[in-house]
């Protein structure tokens, strides 16, 4: 049979700000057969989106298809004039994009976005497109699909947001939908229902896809061949499972790697240690003061926990629980309203302005993104030389001496020296960002997201240093991110963080057994696995989970509203205290023996 | 803060008249009052002179009709129709189209009977006055002895508001003694007092008349629309009184326009047909356009070179005669003035002053001499600052003429501009050396009284002659007429040599007119043809 | 591949965009050049009286023609240039340090600090700038220190705005923060954190502001109350000369040209320095 | 009206009252600093020591400042500007004569100037980076950087005096009929928007590449609308914001900051009344007229704000 995307040779070339163009896309072949998805995989910068958006005839401000033909169908997209891509896109190919929240426009209503590749291409009148829409929206499980068309998008959450626009891309009928990483943006536990709407979908209308995503796991559940791309070129082609099993090239294992991270061991062993930071009681927030000493927003509320020395804990939770405040609080940077951090026995003031500079200097912030972390005006031996002259006084040769040292520690070449992080690549400015940190020789190290903007294959690589001067330094390290895969690979306990409060705590080991609190429970079950049927199996997709996170509240459990478990009248009322569980782990349940 | 509407002040009594106002409203002493006030009465040649009116010779013979805009300077919300409120230049425009006064003041400052028939005194203190019969206002009503009364006694009332109550408060009685009779008695006898008459705030309007923004007057133009701060529109008086002469034309329509550039171009752009008050610089641009004329009116208004003669460096003869030695006459008039000025000889008569003294020599540009004289004073080498402004015309330009010729001389001139807001309050008179600017006076006496008298309150330079005070007196009181020239002249010698005042040139008003419109020529009395010219002009299409 | 500061290299513009990139940043040199050193090079004393004409055209002996009062041009505008760019390069100077101080400071200590001073200065923002400028000199008298401190006070709240918000805008980035958790002192993170990232905003706002301190200068002068005579700034040149107009005098077209020259060459010299972005955000 | 813009414009009208009486005190206290004071300005070179003296206890100047100053405050609070000190009329019967010119000559910039900067910056955008683009840069550039006093000078010169097709001056006199209209304010309105489309126009560029080159704008693309359908569909409702806001801003200018306009072309407008004021220290002139210039100002800009509000749902709905 004749493939229904065919796309030969395709080159696209980009002007740069220093003049001459280069090349993006070096000569890419694919094709797709009707009824089929293809995924295309690869890190950022390997040209994924702009070929897909290159198969719409579409090419972002300042690039340009340069070569190559694209066939879908009857149709050679690069020779369309502008009316003819008109009339393909929204058509014949529609286009569903990373992020659904900056792809509404803001200032009209959702029904009239949704509708409006039908009414341009003339399909159908307006009420049958909106009967359409509605339809279609019941498919997708949307929420209220009569009124949620009313809406605009900033009230109405990002999942739903998500599978709205799969809603819009799919009301004409389209041959082809391109799906630019549509899940990417969102919190694993609502990724789940967003890719089960768009598995459905597909099968339902056996529509032809092109699936770009950097994340194997996700692949794997909805295409049904994968194309490996690097650098603007293929690096391999074959079947979703073939992939998965045996990849040809040595890139695909790479990348098969870092998708399941191995499990570092952890140089701690057993549980004598005395505990270095205990935090307790804490609370904390922003905006002004009230009267009874508490934010106007409250971030996090009653926070207990405890790092043994030497030990990496990982506080995990999704976007807006309060883990990066939790950070920011042990840190001094956000006073806490009430509670006590200790750090090595000793009680620390809640601001910077209280503590003395040898406990600001034991602790030691490494930030999510090394962009921002950095001051791109300053060198980079300037960068790790300051704590060195603030905390020690160094100078001169005894300085340069020491971040020498700290670069080569962190696996940096000391040519770095004079560099502005701009000339750095995301990688090595995370290193840097590191060394900065380990020059004031802190015993506790706070990690905030620091894998989280690097492509995986970089981060695995920042995982094992982390796990390197842990061993070397004897670091204690709190480990913050959203993904469980990270927190899994190299913490020794784990903290589960939900609305502000601390819903679990449990050893890494028991994380696959034991007894867990629902959400820590959607959590665990929400991460893609790499195999083509975790979709189907994982107990998390069937979990009715609606709705975002509603704001911290004090009358009963945060979860309450989206928990499977959830009894009225109990859950409701009273916020649930942590409790043992068997296995080592502390949930914050009433019903955890319901399930 | 327009750009340059004050360069070239009102030009004659009629600031006069304000300022002696404003002297009074504001406290000035009696006796300055009086001082001015007698001066006026001594000043004017009386007798013969009274003449009636009399159209001047024509070269072209005037066509009736037509439509002019004009425009003037200066205008305000504070633009007004009532004779004895007229404040500014556009006042008097307006108020001469509509009114007329008892006697009006030719081009050398004479007064000739205009609404009165004729004027006689008792020992000047009790003056009859017989009011022209069958002359009818705008409305129709027919002018009489009433009117005349009305008009005058309004300057009495205090809720009027007169500019002219100085004036006005020297008559102690007005009554009627008959239809067309008036009868004046005066506190103390002026010899003057029909120049007094004919000056525009004695204007006659109807008696009873309260609302004056209807501009009912006898005048030869009759007031269609009037607002202020915006425009009048003015139409011909079919009926007016003085026959063989204007108005000629159909409508005038007048307003204001305070910036001289936007004047100009206003006249260029063929808006207006006749402007008042050109600068120097734009007369030249004016002349180059096709159809465009200036109209220069020669004046005794003078921007002088103060030195106090109380203070150092001006307590040195030698200092005062070599920088009046510098001043560069003739550069001055033609760089500053374009020339559009008279060479003036450190005395402030007027050319057109018949008591002007023409045969003192002329003091020249001598950098020799000046130099001899001002090391001979000692300042050569040293540094001396001279005080200019904008507020005094043309003295920033004269000072740099000053520092350059200064400089050739060996002294160092440190010229200083200061604002012209508050120049007169705070700088003039007060510094050493500095600029005045003097507005023309109708008589020499008037000038020498305010300024140069021992006991002038503007004596600028701090001047004191008991010598010339005795023969001021003397002057006033005198009656033979080449005596009191004689005495004038000698007076002109005293200042020309020992005052502290540098007078370089006569500054000429200037108006530029379209071509096309015809009948202007230079009144003594002021720009504008002493503000009457709607009277006199037509239009040539 | 989203990056919008992309520009055209290919036909006729490229050689003119080129060109102008070379010109534009001679044309600020030069100005400068004659503000600083200008009175070395002027043919004639700016204020002395040549023996010619009133509006003189060009000439061998007057290049630029005289003015109103035969002087020579040439002179006048080298003379000029002190004053129009001396002025307003003081008083953007002035209005920009001061800005940047006040913003920095905003931003670092926050809180009430910022509020009033904040709300203070968006005051005087209300104020038309001529009008504000107007009064200032009126009050003050039309000295070159009154000039400039007024230009100066005129533009502060503009400044104090936009480096304020580029200031609050890096304060917010995690290298502050780090700072911050080190106990580094507020100055220090003033100074050494934020200052050196805002270098390129606060210069294009520099250059804005210039251009817009001159025109004002200009406009001031215009209304007589900017630089006053004898000395002339080029504002004081076009009004002191508008009379020869008419005849094209380059007495008053020269330093119309001389300021029109200045400041679109201040323009484009930031537009090609930081690229049209960095200006469009500030007004 | 909702909640949301009835905050607005509650909070802002505080603001405002607090501003206007911030301004009118810096007016007072700068004023009073002004060398000379009313009655030597009346009085000219006669200001004699006791003249002047004279006139100050007539124009009740010859209290103390503080006193002036709250009895002004007094008065303004009960709505009364108080009465000119030179010609002794009431201030708002002398704004009143001259706020409905600035208004008219304000109105019709605005409404040449704001379609021709919007119908500027827009095109730009849409076709950002073409040779279209940099002329209308270059040109913005151009206009801004030319002394307004020049480009209305030489206007006049060119179309009045030269080619006479519209008058020198700017009277309302004779305004019977559209042509007069037109010709009377051509060259003033000209200069104005000479002045102020570069400002609007460059905004509304910036505003609308800002949200053309968003995401949504993409998917428009990506859904087959055309590119008009894009612009005034997709991209205009969501540049409402700062777009207002510069046109707000360049509006306000035309009150206050139209001094040279109103110089050369004689325009009896309210700006020139200020200067007057501003030149004989009549203090409660100077201080009314700055505080409409502020109150004009900030009414623009919350208009601008609460169009703002308005064409965003997200503020809209709250």
């Amino acid at each position: 049979m004749e493939p229904l995307i065919d796309i030969r040779d395709l080159r696209i070339r980009a002007r740069t700000a220093e003049g001459p163009e280069i090349e993006i896309v070096k000569g890419v072949s694919f094709s797709v057969r009707r009824g089929e998805v293809m995924g295309l995989i690869g890190e950022s910068g390997s040209g994924k989106t702009t070929i897909a958006l290159a198969t719409m005839g579409y090419a972002r401000y300042g690039c340009r298809i340069a070569g190559g033909t694209i066939r879908i169908g009857e149709t050679e997209v690069t020779r369309l004039d502008g009316k003819g891509l008109q009339q393909l896109r929204g058509r014949k190919v529609a286009y569903i994009a990373q992020s659904a929240a900056a792809s509404f426009n803001p200032s009209r209503p959702i029904m009239a976005q949704v509708i409006e590749s039908a009414l341009i291409h003339g399909l159908m009148d307006e009420p049958a497109a909106r009967e359409k829409a509605i339809g279609l929206f019941r498919a997708m499980a949307i929420p209220h699909p009569e009124t949620i068309g009313n809406r605009y998008p900033h009230q109405v959450s990002g999942g739903q947001l998500q599978r709205l626009m799969a809603a819009m891309a799919l009301i004409t009928d389209p041959d082809v939908v391109i799906f630019d990483e549509p899940t990417t943006a969102l919190d694993v536990t609502t990724q789940i229902e967003v890719l089960k709407a768009f598995k459905e979908a597909i099968r339902d209308r056996n529509t032809t896809g092109i699936y770009v995503t950097h994340d194997l796991a996700v692949i794997a559940q909805i295409a049904d061949s994968i194309t490996v791309l690097r650098h603007g070129e293929v690096q391999e082609i074959a079947t979703t499972p073939a992939l998965l099993a045996s990849p040809a090239h040595e890139y695909s294992r790479k990348l098969l790697a870092a998708a399941e991270p191995a499990l570092r061991a952890s140089p701690v062993t057993g549980e004598t240690s005395a505990p270095l930071l205990r935090v307790s009681g804490m609370s904390a927030g922003y905006g002004l003061i009230g009267k009874d000493g508490m934010p106007a927003v409250l971030v996090l509320r009653d926070i207990e926990l405890t790092i043994g020395r030497g030990h990496a804990l990982g506080v995990i939770g999704e976007s807006g629980c309060g883990k990066s405040t939790l950070a920011r609080v042990i840190a001094g940077l956000t006073p806490a309203s009430r509670g006590t951090v200790t750090l090595d026995g000793v009680d620390l003031a809640p601001g910077i302005a209280g503590r003395s500079r040898e406990q600001l200097r034991e602790i030691q912030l490494v930030f999510q993104m090394a962009d921002t972390a950095l001051n791109p005006k300053v060198p980079i031996d300037e960068i790790i030389g300051r704590p060195l002259t603030f905390f020690f006084g160094m100078k001169g040769a005894e300085r340069e001496r020491r971040v020498r040292e700290l670069l080569d520690l962190t696996h940096l070449p000391a040519s770095v020296r004079d560099r502005l992080p701009g000339d750095l690549s995301g990688g090595q400015k995370q290193r840097v960002n590191f060394a900065r940190a380990l020059a004031a020789q802190p015993k506790l190290l706070l990690c905030d997201e620091v894998t989280s903007a690097l492509d995986t294959v970089v981060a695995a690589a920042i995982l094992d240093l982390m796990v390197e001067l842990r061993r070397e330094l004897g670091l204690t390290t709190m480990f913050i991110s959203h993904d469980l895969k990270t927190i899994r690979a190299i913490c020794d306990d784990i903290m589960v963080l939900y609305s502000g409060r601390v819903v679990e705590t449990m050893p890494a080991a028991a994380l696959e057994t034991g007894h867990h609190h629902p959400y820590a429970g959607l959590l665990l079950g929400s991460v893609p696995a790499l195999r083509t049927d975790w979709l189907e199996t994982t107990p998390a997709a069937s979990l009715q989970v609606q709705g975002v996170p509603p704001a911290l509240s004090s009358g009963g459990c945060a979860f309450f509203p989206r928990c499977p478990r959830a009894e009225p009248g109990l859950c409701d009322t009273a916020v649930p205290p942590l409790r043992p569980v068997p296995g080592g782990i502390e949930a914050a349940c009433f019903r955890l023996d319901a399930a | 803060m327009s750009v340059n509407d004050k360069d070239f002040p009102g030009m004659l009594n009629m600031s006069e008249q304000d300022r002696l106002m404003r002297a009074l409203r504001s406290g000035a002493s009696r006796r300055d009052l009086l001082g001015m006030m007698s001066a006026l009465g001594i000043g004017a040649a009386m007798g013969g002179t009274l003449i009636g009116a009399a159209g001047s010779a024509l070269a072209q013979t005037p066509k009736k009709g037509g439509k002019i805009r004009v425009a003037g300077f200066g205008t305000s919300t504070a633009d007004t129709l009532d004779p004895a409120k007229q404040s500014y230049s556009t006042d008097y425009c307006r108020c001469t189209m509509f009114y007329n006064g008892l006697t009006e003041l030719d081009d050398r400052l004479n007064p000739k009977l205009a609404l009165a028939e004729s004027i006689e005194s008792d020992k000047a203190t009790v003056w009859t006055i017989k009011v022209r019969k069958g002359v009818q206002f705008h409305n129709g009503k027919e002018l009489n002895a009433e009117d005349v009364v009305f008009s005058l006694k309004r300057h009495h009332d205090p809720a009027v508001g007169t500019k002219a109550k100085a004036l006005a408060d020297q008559m102690t009685e007005i009554v009627t003694t008959g239809t067309h009779e008036v009868k004046i008695t005066l506190k103390g006898p002026n010899a003057d007092f029909p120049v007094v008459l004919g000056t525009y705030h004695f204007m006659i309007a109807p008696a009873g008349t309260t609302d004056f923004n209807k501009g009912i007057g006898t005048g030869p133009y009759k007031c269609k629309e009037f607002t202020p701060g915006v425009r009048s529109i003015a139409v011909r008086n079919e009926n007016y009184w003085r026959q063989g002469g204007g108005p000629y034309l159909d409508e005038i329509e007048f307003f204001g326009i305070p910036d001289v550039g936007a004047r100009v171009n206003a006249l260029l752009a063929g808006d207006v047909q006749l402007i008042g008050n050109v600068n120097p610089t734009s007369a030249k641009l004016i002349l180059s356009g096709k159809g465009f004329n200036i109209m220069e009116t020669k004046s005794g208004n003078y921007t002088d070179l103060v030195m106090r003669l109380d203070q150092a460096p001006g307590n040195n003869p030698d200092f005062v005669l070599g920088m009046k030695m510098l001043m560069n006459r003739d550069l001055i008039r033609r760089n500053i003035f374009q020339g559009y000025a008279e060479i003036a000889n450190d005395q402030p008569v007027p050319p057109m002053n018949r008591y002007h003294a023409a045969d003192i020599p002329q003091r020249k540009y001598d950098p020799d001499q000046a130099k001899f004289l001002l090391n001979k004073a000692g300042v050569v080498g040293s540094t001396i600052p001279v005080v200019t402004s904008a507020a005094a015309t043309g003295s920033v330009e004269m000072g740099l003429l000053l520092q350059q010729a200064a400089q050739q001389a060996g002294l160092k001139i440190d010229l200083r501009q200061v604002p012209a807001d508050g120049y007169w309050s705070n700088y003039w008179m007060k510094v050493p050396v500095g600029y005045g600017n003097i507005n023309p006076r109708p008589t020499a006496d008037i000038l020498f009284s305010l300024f140069y008298a021992s006991n002038a309150s503007w004596n600028e330079s701090g001047w004191k002659d008991p010598k010339f005070d005795q023969l001021l007196l003397a002057a006033r009181a005198e009656t033979d007429e080449a005596k009191r020239k004689q005495m004038y002249t000698d007076m002109q010698v005293m200042i020309h040599q020992s005052s502290g005042i540098g007078i370089p040139v006569f500054i000429s008003g200037l108006d530029a007119h379209s071509e096309k419109l015809k009948g202007l020529r230079p009144m003594g009395t002021g720009s504008l043809m002493g503000y009457s010219f709607a009277e006199h002009v037509w239009l040539d299409a | 591949m989203n990056s919008a500061t992309f520009s055209v290299h290919r036909g006729p513009m490229a050689i003119l965009a080129r060109l102008s990139r070379m010109i534009m940043p001679a044309i600020v040199l030069f100005w400068l050049a004659m503000a600083f050193f200008g009175h070395w090079v002027a043919p004639y004393d700016p204020a002395g009286i040549q023996d010619a004409d009133l509006f003189e055209g060009m000439s061998r002996k007057f290049w630029l023609g005289t003015d109103y009062f035969g002087r020579d041009m040439l002179s006048r505008i080298i003379a000029g240039a002190r004053y129009t760019v001396g002025i307003s390069l003081m008083a953007t100077s002035l209005a920009v340090t001061a800005g940047v101080l006040l913003g920095l400071a905003a931003s670092a200590i926050g809180g009430f600090f910022d509020t009033a001073i904040s709300r203070f200065l968006d005051a005087l923002i209300s104020i038309p700038s001529k009008m504000f400028g107007l009064v200032l000199v009126a009050a003050l008298g039309a000295s070159i220190p009154v000039l400039v401190l007024t230009l100066a006070v005129i533009y502060l709240p503009g400044c104090y705005r936009i480096n304020r918000s580029v200031a609050v805008n890096v304060a917010a980035l995690d290298f502050v923060a780090v700072a911050r958790a080190r106990g580094e002192s507020t100055f220090y993170i003033m100074i050494r954190e934020i200052l050196p990232n805002m270098v390129g905003p606060v210069l294009a706002d520099f250059g804005l502001r210039f251009i817009y301190v001159v025109l004002l200068l200009s406009s001031l002068s215009f209304l007589g109350l900017g630089v006053q005579p004898p000395e002339a700034d080029w504002g004081s040149l076009v009004r002191e000369n508008m009379p020869g107009l008419p005849y094209g005098a380059p007495a008053v077209i020269m330093p119309a040209i001389a300021i029109a020259s200045l400041t679109i060459a201040v323009n484009l010299t930031i537009d090609s320095a930081f690229g049209r972005h960095a200006r469009e955000g500030i007004r | 009206m909702n909640a949301t813009i009835g905050r607005l414009l509650l909070t802002r009208l505080v603001a405002a009252i607090l501003t206007l009486w911030f301004v009118a005190t810096v007016v007072f206290v700068i004023t009073n600093l002004l060398p000379g004071d009313v009655a030597q300005e009346l009085l000219g070179q006669s200001a004699t020591p006791e003249a002047v003296a004279g006139l100050r206890k007539a124009l009740g100047l010859d209290l103390p400042p503080w006193q002036r100053y709250l009895e002004w405050l007094w008065n303004m609070v009960r709505g009364d500007a108080g009465r000119s000190l030179v010609n002794g009329s009431p201030v708002a019967a002398l704004i009143g004569s001259r706020l409905g010119n600035s208004l008219i000559l304000a109105g019709i910039t605005a409404l040449v100037a704001v379609p021709v900067a919007l119908a500027l910056g827009i095109t730009a955008a849409v076709y950002r980076g073409s040779i279209y683009d940099r002329i209308v840069g270059a040109g913005t550039v151009l206009a801004v950087s030319v002394p307004e006093f020049l480009v209305a000078s030489a206007a006049v010169l060119v179309f009045a005096v030269q080619l006479r097709w519209v008058p020198a001056l700017s009277q309302l006199g004779r305004l019977e009929t559209v042509l007069d209209v037109v010709r009377t304010f051509a060259l003033p309105v000209l200069t104005l928007t000479f002045v102020i489309v570069a400002q609007m126009a460059r905004m509304t560029r910036a505003a609308l590449v800002d949200v053309l080159s968003s995401s949504y704008i993409e998917m428009a693309r990506l859904k087959g609308a055309g590119q008009a359908r894009i612009v005034v569909w997709h991209a205009l409702p969501n540049a409402i914001g700062p777009i207002a806001n510069a046109i707000a801003f360049s509006l306000s200018f035309l009150l206050g900051g139209v001094i040279i306009v109103e110089t050369i072309f004689n325009y009896p407008g309210i700006a020139k009344l200020m200067v007057d004021g501003v030149s004989t220290r009549d203090l409660p002139l100077v201080q009314a007229c700055a505080m409409l210039f502020c109150g004009a100002y900030l009414l623009l800009v919350t208009m601008a704000d609460v169009a703002a509000i308005l064409a965003n749902p997200r503020l809209r709905h709250r």
